[in-house]
């Protein structure tokens, strides 16, 4: 009974006692949330353009932070380096599809799920060989971005919001309404939307699949920069990085590969969801369930919807 | 083999039980069917074969009877040989292939009662023509797939048959009944009637005794050292004599095992899975298989053609005096030749099935000498003979040591061989034909009184003793200048390059020699394919000038050969079209054995012959042919024709070798 | 014997090759350098492999290596990866190395086993298997100068004291964040057992390793539990990531303690608000001591050095520089003691044994007041050195205090208790045979 | 082996009857009312223009969709709701309209994985290929030789189906579904891009499994020749209701099917 | 080239159904394992401790992986997890019973990963692809807190380690701090070569057979009555305990005392690089794809100082490893391009090359 207890009750009880402690809990859950999205954002815009399971979107968040900071580091001013930044991602979507992606088209979804895997080492050791292994601290400040805290009083507490953690959520936000626009509102975002559908259609638009796989891989590269830029600024800029894309997963299993608001209901979803289930179930087991939390809970969700949020209901056929 | 035991057993069932009881458990049939080889031993085979001659016997089948054989290379339609043969029943076996007439010709000639054939395709043939054969009372089959709703009255399954005999033998009585009918079986009791196709006119039965085919067969078993740890690949139609003194009369006397392939198309495969260690193919289907080795090594890598050429050249060069075991071969020749072995010769062989080939033979036409020594090059113990139905086969035979492409041998064991003097070559031995069944005019005009057999070919022995065969002693033509026109040595040349399928040449009686060839569509459309030719069909490629060019260099080739050779210089090619459809035996252009049948093609493409002759550079044809599913259409061409420089006649030099 | 050599020779020589080609003059030492310049941990591994490196390359430099014998330095580079670790040990072992240093407790483990059978000494220093501080269990294994309980008791007893008594303690709560790992959780039970006896509260705060740039949850717990202290057992990018958490969080950071491991950059991720910061250490930073001068004039200012010049003296770099003293102590004494020039690793077990980095020893050396004396012993494979409270003044780090003592008593008991264990459950753990030189 | 749980029936009894089976997607309603019935050994075809609903009903048939509304009731027994599998146990075996074959593997391999509810090794004996698992092995390649030879697929027995060209593949698909020894065979146009050739050898062997076997088929096809020559009855399905139901020439001369369909040239 | 197919003949099934129809393919197996055992005595430490054991274990789990994966056409990144739970379970078995032989044990640890597995399949039945990875990362993720949780899997012991008392076969010590690289790799040997041979049984008969079945076409599988979840499941366990004997191997008889990290997402994912690049449903994959992923970064390791340094060019220890790292990479990618099916099926042409050589066909 006294487990029941513990299970069911006093986190609630604990809830209502410390309101604001909830609210802090939901807003770094929030925030959390927002930054998985961001990386889950740059899986979905090459999975539903070209079917690929892109493992090196951890990678290339770290790599297009360190190019940033290591541009800085050579003396280009911030926002020029930002420029540059981009324009390397953009070297290297048109690499990747030149050498993995072109190679390989219509090969099984397993094959190229690999390719992203042995992009994956290859950027590794590249970026260490040029970067090297040491940790590097985010120019925030020079991009602008504020920095230090606000303390709200509220519900007989205080709630601190980072004005960084505003600031992420913001541009965050920003980020994925432009993506939303370029999609809806664009020739080359209805492209992409058609080669999700089919290749057949894409072509009839007039763009090749080639530089569509260019233009996703790009657009997923400049997402990749934005988390670099958040995550970095949050956690300092190192190879150690990536292993957060692995949190993206379930952000993605929970949102369906192919959806844009799927990414981010999705990784609001896990981001408040492993918070809270930290912070207020966690004690019970020592705490550190986070790992696998975000895991089970898209698990379960999956059992009683195969297709994932905002995935099409599978309707099998033969 | 031959000890005085043997001499009792003097016909094929005897033979049968003495291998049931000399070597009870060695495989005697295997047959690929349910995906694996299904194998018997000799005591099965003798068991089922005594038990199937009770149950013929209940249906009837007496001494002196006569059963057909229908089918492809079956275990069962074998053991119906052997089970008539038992009975002192006298089987037929007939072409698997013949349309219905023609069977119902043989069927009906033979007065035969029952029938043995194969599945429900030949059972339909059989039934379509019944009314031609009021004499046939039963129809066996060894397939029953589809069989299942026929009227069952006259029709009865091989393994009912044999089962229905077993059930007899149960009886002391009956079994005695059978045992003694195998006794009373003669050498001199006719063991078969094989009826030969012929080139014209209607198929002739020849009559064999047991006697006769034992001792043909014997001449083999001795000759080659034959015994029961050999295999043989049964592919052949039964109905040939090869395939029945090979597959069945030297089987059963050596105690060797046949091996039935799962069907005809899947043969070059069951040969490689069984690997036999003594073979027999006609001449067209070595060349076939060279023909395809060379296509497919044109598609292999630049390096691997380039090792593949070299180590062929290299035992062009050496190999067949390795494999005669000749003195003087170069230490490193030798070792270049092994070093080949490895990596192409042996794959080769086993790619072609012959690995454990101890002996191969071949006959039935001239083989080219640049396929015959490419086969021995390789490490195959390929031999020639020559031989006819009326001899059970062994006419001459070629002795270790002493293979020769141009020649066919020496005459066989115990065969004696005269040349007549327009060239014809006659033979007598103990393995000769009683005569053609139910022709005794033919017979006296074939056989001598004094047991001398007209082999109908032309030939002459050369200094060392061995027989060369010009052509046929009839087609042997002359030109109206006098000079010798030997129409198959002509075309036999030409037939040498893979590019050539068949030939037709003509000269008797006229100012020159011109010719009809059929380009073989695998070689030229690969040729094609490689240099950038288009074409939409076979009348196309076979029309177009770049293929042209290319077999006008053969011609030229030939008639540079013909040119070096004393009396054919006369013979060069002036003239030559190819024709625009392939010869094909559906349309009777050919036999079933796949020869040309000269006279009909004479007639049916008489205005490109007369075009060929008159000077013309084209000429219209149009011709009726069988389409593959039995409808008939025309074809109409205009057709090429091309001239050629002849070379002067020069005094005899050796033969320049063709290139390949 | 010479067969399998020969044939082994022929058959595998790619793949060995590496192994065993480099034949080294007979008058040289071999010293392998684990070191992890890749990875994750990358951070805190390349100060440490540079201060290994360069102190080392300096005693080449400058005195043609140690007692005349010249050291063949050689890195192999683990990546933090048990795998590779493992890889590297067995590629050095055929190479005669006289001693090994695995920097990562998983790679301790697989090789403590094989120090014994390969006779190859390992120096885990302030890391590994803390039970190996019991030289008569594992005569091979040497991880001076403190365990993890020293530091933990170190820890205690300084928050004790400035509480003005560690019976003060009672009824405070102190906070334990900790990787999540056999690491991280190995003062647990020292922390318990001095809880109990001392009245104050523990709370655990566990960092999964892949989870460690992201503690935001932990902070959380830790503003909802609001402990009076806090106490980090961090490893690489988790120091940092934590300093800025708590920065973040706004806890306050004197009351911030950590064991030995965050170096300047972890304190620098803090920002201003780090300041306060305090850390346990047992040796100085900086380079104000003739020995790291020497490296800077023979190695740094040569070329010889992969390190920024700014990094010299930096808190994890002289840490490096700690290990390799270690390591020339040991290879000095192996030399005195057997009175053989060239020692093998045989040799340098015992040489260990007989380190005494005594005030003299130290001033000899260039290191005066770098570090508090400290000796091995056959016995003590630890020496239980004190260490001193740091604190990050926001730019650099400053000493607070005297050296503190670990708590012997109860951090023997662990140990014994440890020692014990291990040799229970490890029944056919070899008995030392190995001579002693040294009895204590 | 269980004893059969159904009662055993004779030729002409009906097999599976359908009853007023509507199937429903969301808002689609695939079938309408349905009912019809299969009789045992008959040849019935289930014909329609494209969007009929033919495959839907075949779906339900082998359970593989459940009706929304109605039942079928088979070998005397109303069914509940069921696994593809349970039906496929049941004695329901089927082909696909595009061919589902198990394309790594060889023709002789997929024939056996037809056998695979026949086999009933255990999974020890399994592990070591050895008894029974191997008596099993060869015991059920004897019945798959067989066929093989029914079916005239000796020649690429060992050959990858991915392989082969479509019309053999067909083939292949049938001697699948014929290994699992159905009491009723659902053919989902057996002739769909095929040529005459192999339309004839088809239709000979559906024949030929109807007879020699006396397997009870269903099929769908849209060449109406071979419909109106190979089935003993005809059911005609429009927008998922049917329309008409009977001998292939009372069909033919049913007028709304002249209308729905016959009309139309396919 | 090198085959002779002709004369080789099967007059039954029992024969035509051999994993090895050709003689040659046996007598290259049989030299094969001959090697590989002779290699105990002609290798040396750093060969057999550092390479060829670590190859075999990596080698049984990638087999493992691939039945799951290849045959059964589940994806999984949970194996580095179910290597754990072999791991901690044969240590519980072996020290609970140290009076049973450890190699009892190691098998029987299998069976709990097996268990475990099928626990983790469950969800299969209705999730599919990718979606299915996350039920199996969500055990490497709860499975690994296990480890690190439950103080119980490693006997309390302090070190919080898996460690490896002295256990022996026939007096020798084979786990241990006294077993030599020889014995154990002696050991392994053997039992990766006897669950090679048991996975070949089960890949080659009616099992494998529904396994290849589910993985081609689902739907249509069931549709001839194979139970989708019983086969799924049953995959989930033999592939589960194969990563575990793996597992205990890794800890027991390679490192020889290991913390739960070497059990992490890395391990599955290194695991999955190796199923793939050696090709999916490929037993013979699985050794390649060991050999690639594993054996030739220690190669380009020992090879690369080689070439740059006769250069002149000295090459650090971390550069080496960045180039490793890069060349592992580009590797990776270039032998997708080339053949996408993997190794295994590169392997399978040659074969079929040498099959009908000279010919290209």
């Amino acid at each position: 009974m006294d487990i029941l207890y513990k299970i069911f009750i006093e986190p609630f009880v604990f809830m209502g006692e410390a309101p604001d402690l909830l609210i802090q809990t939901l807003w770094e859950g929030l925030v959390s949330g927002i930054l998985y999205a961001l990386i889950a954002l740059g899986f979905v815009l090459i999975f539903k353009a070209s079917g690929v399971f892109n493992f090196a979107q951890g990678i290339m968040v770290v790599f297009s932070a360190l190019i940033l900071v290591g541009l800085y580091e050579q003396g280009v001013p911030a926002l020029l380096a930002l420029l540059l930044t981009g324009g390397a991602m953009l070297i290297l979507a048109l690499t990747v599809e030149r050498v993995v992606l072109r190679p390989l088209v219509n090969q099984p979804d397993i094959i190229l799920f690999m390719a992203t895997f042995g992009l994956t080492y290859f950027l590794i050791g590249f970026g260490e060989l040029i970067f090297g292994g040491s940790p590097k601290e985010m120019i925030t400040s020079e991009l602008y971005l504020p920095q230090g805290t606000t303390e709200v009083e509220m519900l007989g507490g205080f709630v601190r919001f980072q004005h960084l953690d505003i600031a992420a959520t913001v541009i965050a936000s920003i980020m994925i309404g432009l993506l939303a626009v370029f999609f809806s509102k664009t020739r080359i975002g209805r492209a992409l939307r058609a080669v999700a559908d089919s290749h057949k259609a894409a072509l009839s638009v007039g763009i090749s699949l080639n530089q569509i796989w260019v233009i996703v891989w790009f657009a997923a590269g400049i997402v990749a920069l934005v988390a670099g830029i958040m995550w970095g600024a949050r956690a300092g800029v190192s190879f150690s990085l990536q292993i957060i894309a692995l949190k993206a997963l379930p952000v993605l299993i929970l949102g369906g590969f192919t959806s844009i608001p799927g990414a981010i209901i999705g990784g609001l979803i896990i981001g408040i969801g492993e918070k809270l289930g930290e912070f207020y179930w966690g004690p019970l087991v020592g705490g550190g369930i986070e790992t696998w939390l975000a895991y089970v809970i898209a698990l379960l969700f999956l059992l009683y919807r195969p297709q994932g949020l905002f995935g099409e209901k599978i309707i099998e056929r033969i | 083999m031959a000890t005085a035991a043997d001499s009792r057993e003097d016909t094929f069932p005897k033979l049968l039980a003495r291998n049931a009881r000399v070597r009870p458990d060695r495989t005697a049939f295997r047959h690929k069917d349910l995906g694996i080889w299904q194998s018997w031993t000799w005591k099965e085979v003798h068991e089922i074969v005594r038990a199937y001659a009770a149950g013929l016997q209940a249906l009837g089948l007496q001494r002196g009877g006569k059963i057909a054989i229908v089918g492809y290379n079956r275990p069962y339609l074998y053991w119906t040989i052997a089970a008539a043969q038992w009975l002192g029943a006298v089987p037929i076996p007939v072409y698997a292939d013949s349309v219905a007439e023609e069977m119902a010709y043989v069927l009906a000639h033979a007065e035969v009662t029952l029938a043995a054939v194969q599945d429900q395709e030949q059972v339909d043939k059989i039934l379509s023509v019944s009314d031609q054969m009021p004499q046939l009372a039963h129809v066996l089959y060894d397939e029953d797939k589809g069989l299942r709703d026929y009227d069952h009255s006259r029709l009865h399954s091989i393994v009912s048959v044999i089962e229905e005999g077993r059930a007899r033998l149960a009886e002391p009585q009956a079994m005695a009944a059978v045992e003694g009918e195998l006794q009373a079986g003669k050498g001199s009791d006719l063991a078969i009637i094989l009826y030969t196709s012929g080139t014209t006119g209607r198929p002739k039965g020849v009559m064999l005794t047991s006697n006769a085919v034992i001792a043909a067969a014997r001449i083999g078993c001795d000759f080659d050292k034959l015994d029961e740890t050999d295999e043989i690949l049964a592919y052949l139609p039964i109905a040939w004599v090869g395939d029945h003194i090979f597959s069945y009369a030297q089987a059963i006397l050596a105690g060797m095992c046949v091996n039935c392939p799962e069907s005809p198309e899947t043969v070059a495969e069951d040969r490689r899975e069984i690997g036999a260690t003594y073979i027999f193919a006609p001449p067209r289907i070595f060349e076939s298989m060279l023909t395809l080795t060379m296509v497919r090594i044109e598609d292999a890598s630049a390096l691997k053609r380039g090792m593949f050429h070299f180590f062929i050249r290299h035992a062009n060069k050496v190999g067949e005096r390795i494999l005669n075991r000749e003195a003087g071969i170069g230490l490193w020749d030798r070792f270049l030749w092994h070093v080949g072995n490895v990596l192409v010769y042996a794959p080769l062989r086993n790619r072609f099935g012959m690995t454990r080939v101890r002996t191969g033979y071949t006959a039935g036409e001239a083989i080219g000498p640049e396929i015959f020594r490419f086969y021995r090059s390789i490490g195959v113990n390929l031999k020639q003979l020559y031989g006819q139905t009326e001899a059970g086969v062994y006419i001459t035979m070629q002795p270790d040591g002493e293979i020769r492409a141009d020649t066919v041998g020496r005459p066989a064991p115990g065969i004696e061989i005269r040349i007549a003097e327009n060239g014809e070559v006659l033979y007598r031995s103990p393995g000769v034909f009683t005569g053609y069944y139910k022709d005794e005019e033919k017979t006296t005009e074939t056989k001598t009184p004094d047991g001398f057999v007209h082999s109908g070919d032309a030939g002459f022995f050369d200094q060392t003793g061995h027989l060369k065969i010009i052509d046929r002693a009839k087609d042997v033509g002359k030109m109206r200048d006098g000079a010798l026109f030997p129409p198959k040595y002509i075309e036999n040349k030409l037939k040498f390059y893979p590019n050539i399928k068949e030939t037709v040449c003509f000269g008797d009686g006229r100012d020159y020699v011109a010719c009809f060839i059929n380009i073989d569509l695998v070689a030229v459309s690969n040729w094609a394919e490689r240099n950038g030719v288009v074409y939409a069909s076979y009348q196309e490629l076979a029309g177009h000038p770049l293929v042209y060019d290319m077999i006008e260099k053969h011609v030229d080739e030939v008639n540079r050969s013909l040119a070096s050779e004393p009396r054919m210089g006369g013979a060069q090619i002036k003239r030559f079209l190819i024709l625009h459809k392939e010869l094909d035996a559906d349309d009777g252009e050919l036999t079933r054995t796949q020869k040309v049948r000269r006279g009909f093609i004479a007639d049916r493409y008489a205005p490109l012959i007369q075009a060929l002759y008159s000077g013309a550079t084209e000429a219209d044809i149009s011709t009726e042919v069988t389409f593959e599913d039995g409808r008939k259409g025309v074809i109409s061409a205009r057709v090429k024709i091309r001239d050629m420089d002849l070379y002067p006649i020069e005094p005899a030099t050796s033969l320049p070798e063709a290139a390949e | 014997m010479s067969f399998r050599k020969l044939s082994l020779g022929l058959a595998v020589a790619t793949l060995v090759g590496g192994a065993t080609l480099p034949a080294f003059a007979q008058d040289s030492v071999y010293v392998p350098l684990f070191t992890y310049r890749t990875g994750p941990f990358a951070g805190s591994g390349i100060p440490i492999a540079d201060g290994m490196h360069d102190y080392l390359q300096m005693l080449n430099e400058r005195d043609g290596g140690i007692g005349g014998v010249k050291l063949v330095l050689e890195e192999c580079e683990t990546g933090y990866d048990t795998k590779k670790g493992v890889e590297c040990y067995e590629a050095v072992k055929g190479k005669n190395p006289v001693i090994v240093n695995p920097w990562s407790t998983g790679i301790t483990l697989p090789l403590i086993p094989r120090a014994s059978v390969d006779k190859i000494p390992i120096l885990s220093m302030a890391y590994g298997l803390s039970a190996s501080a019991r030289g008569d269990i594992f005569p091979w294994v040497f991880n001076p100068p403190a365990t993890y309980w020293d530091g933990l008791s170190m820890i205690v007893k300084y928050i004790g004291e400035k509480e003005g008594g560690l019976e003060k303690l009672k009824g405070k709560k102190i906070g334990f964040l900790h990787l999540d790992a056999a690491f991280g959780k190995e003062p647990v039970p020292l922390l318990q057992e001095l809880a109990k006896q001392y009245g104050f509260e523990v709370a655990l705060y566990p960092v999964a390793a892949q989870d460690m740039q992201n503690q935001s949850s932990q902070w959380l717990s830790v503003r909802r539990d609001r402990p009076d202290y806090m106490i980090m057992w961090g490893w690489g990018a988790m120091n940092g990531a934590a300093v800025k958490e708590a920065v973040r969080s706004g806890y306050p950071m004197d009351k911030f303690y950590s064991v030995w491991w965050p170096g300047e950059d972890d304190a620098r991720a803090g920002g201003a608000g780090a300041k306060g910061f305090k850390m346990l250490n047992w040796h100085a930073v900086g380079t104000d001591y003739p020995a790291l001068k020497d490296i800077q004039k023979h190695v740094v200012d040569k070329g010889l050095s992969k390190a920024p010049k700014d990094k010299v003296g930096e808190l994890l770099y002289n840490r490096g520089v700690y290990n390799s003293l270690l390591i020339a102590e040991g290879i000095a004494q192996a030399q005195t003691v057997t009175g053989k020039k060239v020692v093998t690793g045989e040799d340098v077990r015992r040489g260990m044994e007989n380190i005494k980095l005594d005030p003299a020893r130290l001033k000899e050396l260039g290191l005066e007041g770098f570090t508090d004396p400290m000796a091995l012993t056959c016995t003590d494979h630890n020496s239980h050195s004190p260490a001193f409270m740091q604190e990050w003044d926001g730019s650099k780090w400053v000493k607070i205090s005297e050296p503190i003592k670990p708590m012997t008593e109860q951090v023997r008991a662990q140990l014994d208790a440890a020692a014990k264990d291990y040799a229970d459950k490890n029944p056919g753990w070899p008995k030392r045979s190995e001579r002693c030189d040294n009895q204590s | 082996m269980r004893a059969p749980d159904h009662p055993i029936l004779a030729k002409g009894d009906v097999l599976l009857a359908v009853e007023n089976v509507s199937l429903g997607f969301g808002g689609v309603k695939a079938l309408t009312d349905v009912s019809f019935d299969i009789r045992k050994s008959e040849i019935r075809a289930i014909i329609g223009p494209n969007g009929a609903g033919k495959t839907s009903m075949l779906n339900c048939i082998n359970g593989f969709y459940y009706p929304t509304e109605g039942s079928i009731t088979f070998q005397g027994l109303k069914r509940p709701k069921m696994r593809p599998y349970e039906a496929a146990r049941g004695g329901i075996a089927r082909t696909f309209q595009n061919v589902a074959l198990f394309k790594s593997m060889s023709t002789l391999d997929n024939i056996m994985a037809g056998r695979s509810i026949k086999m009933r090794s255990n999974f020890f004996w399994q592990l070591f290929r050895h008894g029974p698992a191997m008596r099993e092995e060869v015991e059920h390649r004897k019945v798959v030789e067989e066929i093989i030879d029914f079916l005239e697929i000796q020649h690429i027995r060992k050959t990858p189906v991915g392989r082969l060209p479509y019309g053999l593949q067909k083939r292949v698909e049938l001697a699948r579904a014929l290994a699992m020894e159905p009491e009723l065979l659902l053919l989902d146009e057996p002739m769909a891009g095929m040529n005459l050739e192999e339309k004839e050898d088809m239709s000979r062997f559906i024949i030929e499994v109807n007879q020699q076997f006396g397997t009870t088929i269903a099929l769908i096809e849209h060449d109406m020749g071979v419909v109106m020559d190979l089935s003993d009855r005809v059911v005609v399905l429009e927008y998922g209701r049917k329309i008409a139901d009977g001998t292939p020439d009372e069909v033919k001369r049913d007028q709304r099917v002249i209308d729905a369909y016959l009309g139309v040239a396919h | 080239m090198l085959y002779r197919e002709a004369g080789q003949f099967k007059t039954n099934y029992v024969a035509d159904r051999a994993i090895f129809p050709l003689r040659e393919d046996r007598i290259g197996l049989g030299l094969i394992v001959l090697v590989a055992y002779s290699l105990a005595f002609l290798g040396n430490d750093f060969l057999l401790q550092a390479v060829l054991i670590p190859f075999l274990v990596f080698s049984l789990a990638a087999i493992g992986l691939n039945i799951l994966t290849g045959y059964t056409g589940l994806l999984s990144l949970g194996t580095g997890a179910f290597m754990g739970v072999g791991a901690y379970a044969c240590y519980k078995l072996m020290t609970a019973f140290p009076e049973v032989n450890v190699i009892v044990w190691i098998f029987v640890s299998g069976f709990f990963s097996a268990g475990i597995g099928a626990l983790f399949g469950l969800p299969s039945l209705r999730i599919k692809g990718f979606y299915l990875a996350v039920a199996t990362l969500a055990a490497q993720f709860f499975l690994q807190w296990c480890f690190i949780r439950i103080p119980w899997l490693v006997n309390y012991n302090v070190s919080g380690a898996l460690e490896a008392p002295l256990r022996t076969l026939f007096g020798i010590p084979i786990v241990g701090a006294t077993a030599t690289p020889q014995t154990r790799y002696l050991v392994v040997l053997t039992i990766v070569i006897v669950l090679t041979w048991l996975a070949s049984n089960l890949v080659h008969g009616r099992i494998g057979r529904m396994w290849i079945a589910i993985r081609d076409m689902d739907l249509a599988a069931e549709l001839m009555g194979i139970r989708p979840l019983q086969t799924k499941l049953l995959a989930f366990a033999v592939s589960s305990y194969y990563c575990g004997v793996a597992g205990a191997l890794l800890v027991f008889l390679w490192y020889g005392g290991a913390e739960y990290d070497v059990f992490n997402i890395n391990q599955s994912f290194f695991i999955l690089f190796m199923v793939i690049i050696g090709g999916l449903g490929s037993l013979i994959g699985s050794f390649f794809g060991a050999a690639l992923i594993f054996i030739m970064p220690i190669v380009l390791g020992i090879v690369l100082p080689a070439i740059f340094e006769p250069l002149g060019i000295p090459i650090a220890a971390e550069t080496i490893e960045h180039l490793r790292f890069m060349i592992v990479g580009a590797l990776i990618i270039f032998f997708l391009i080339v053949e996408p099916h993997g190794l295994a099926r590169l392997w399978q042409i040659g074969k079929q090359k040498l099959l009908v050589w000279p010919f290209p066909y």
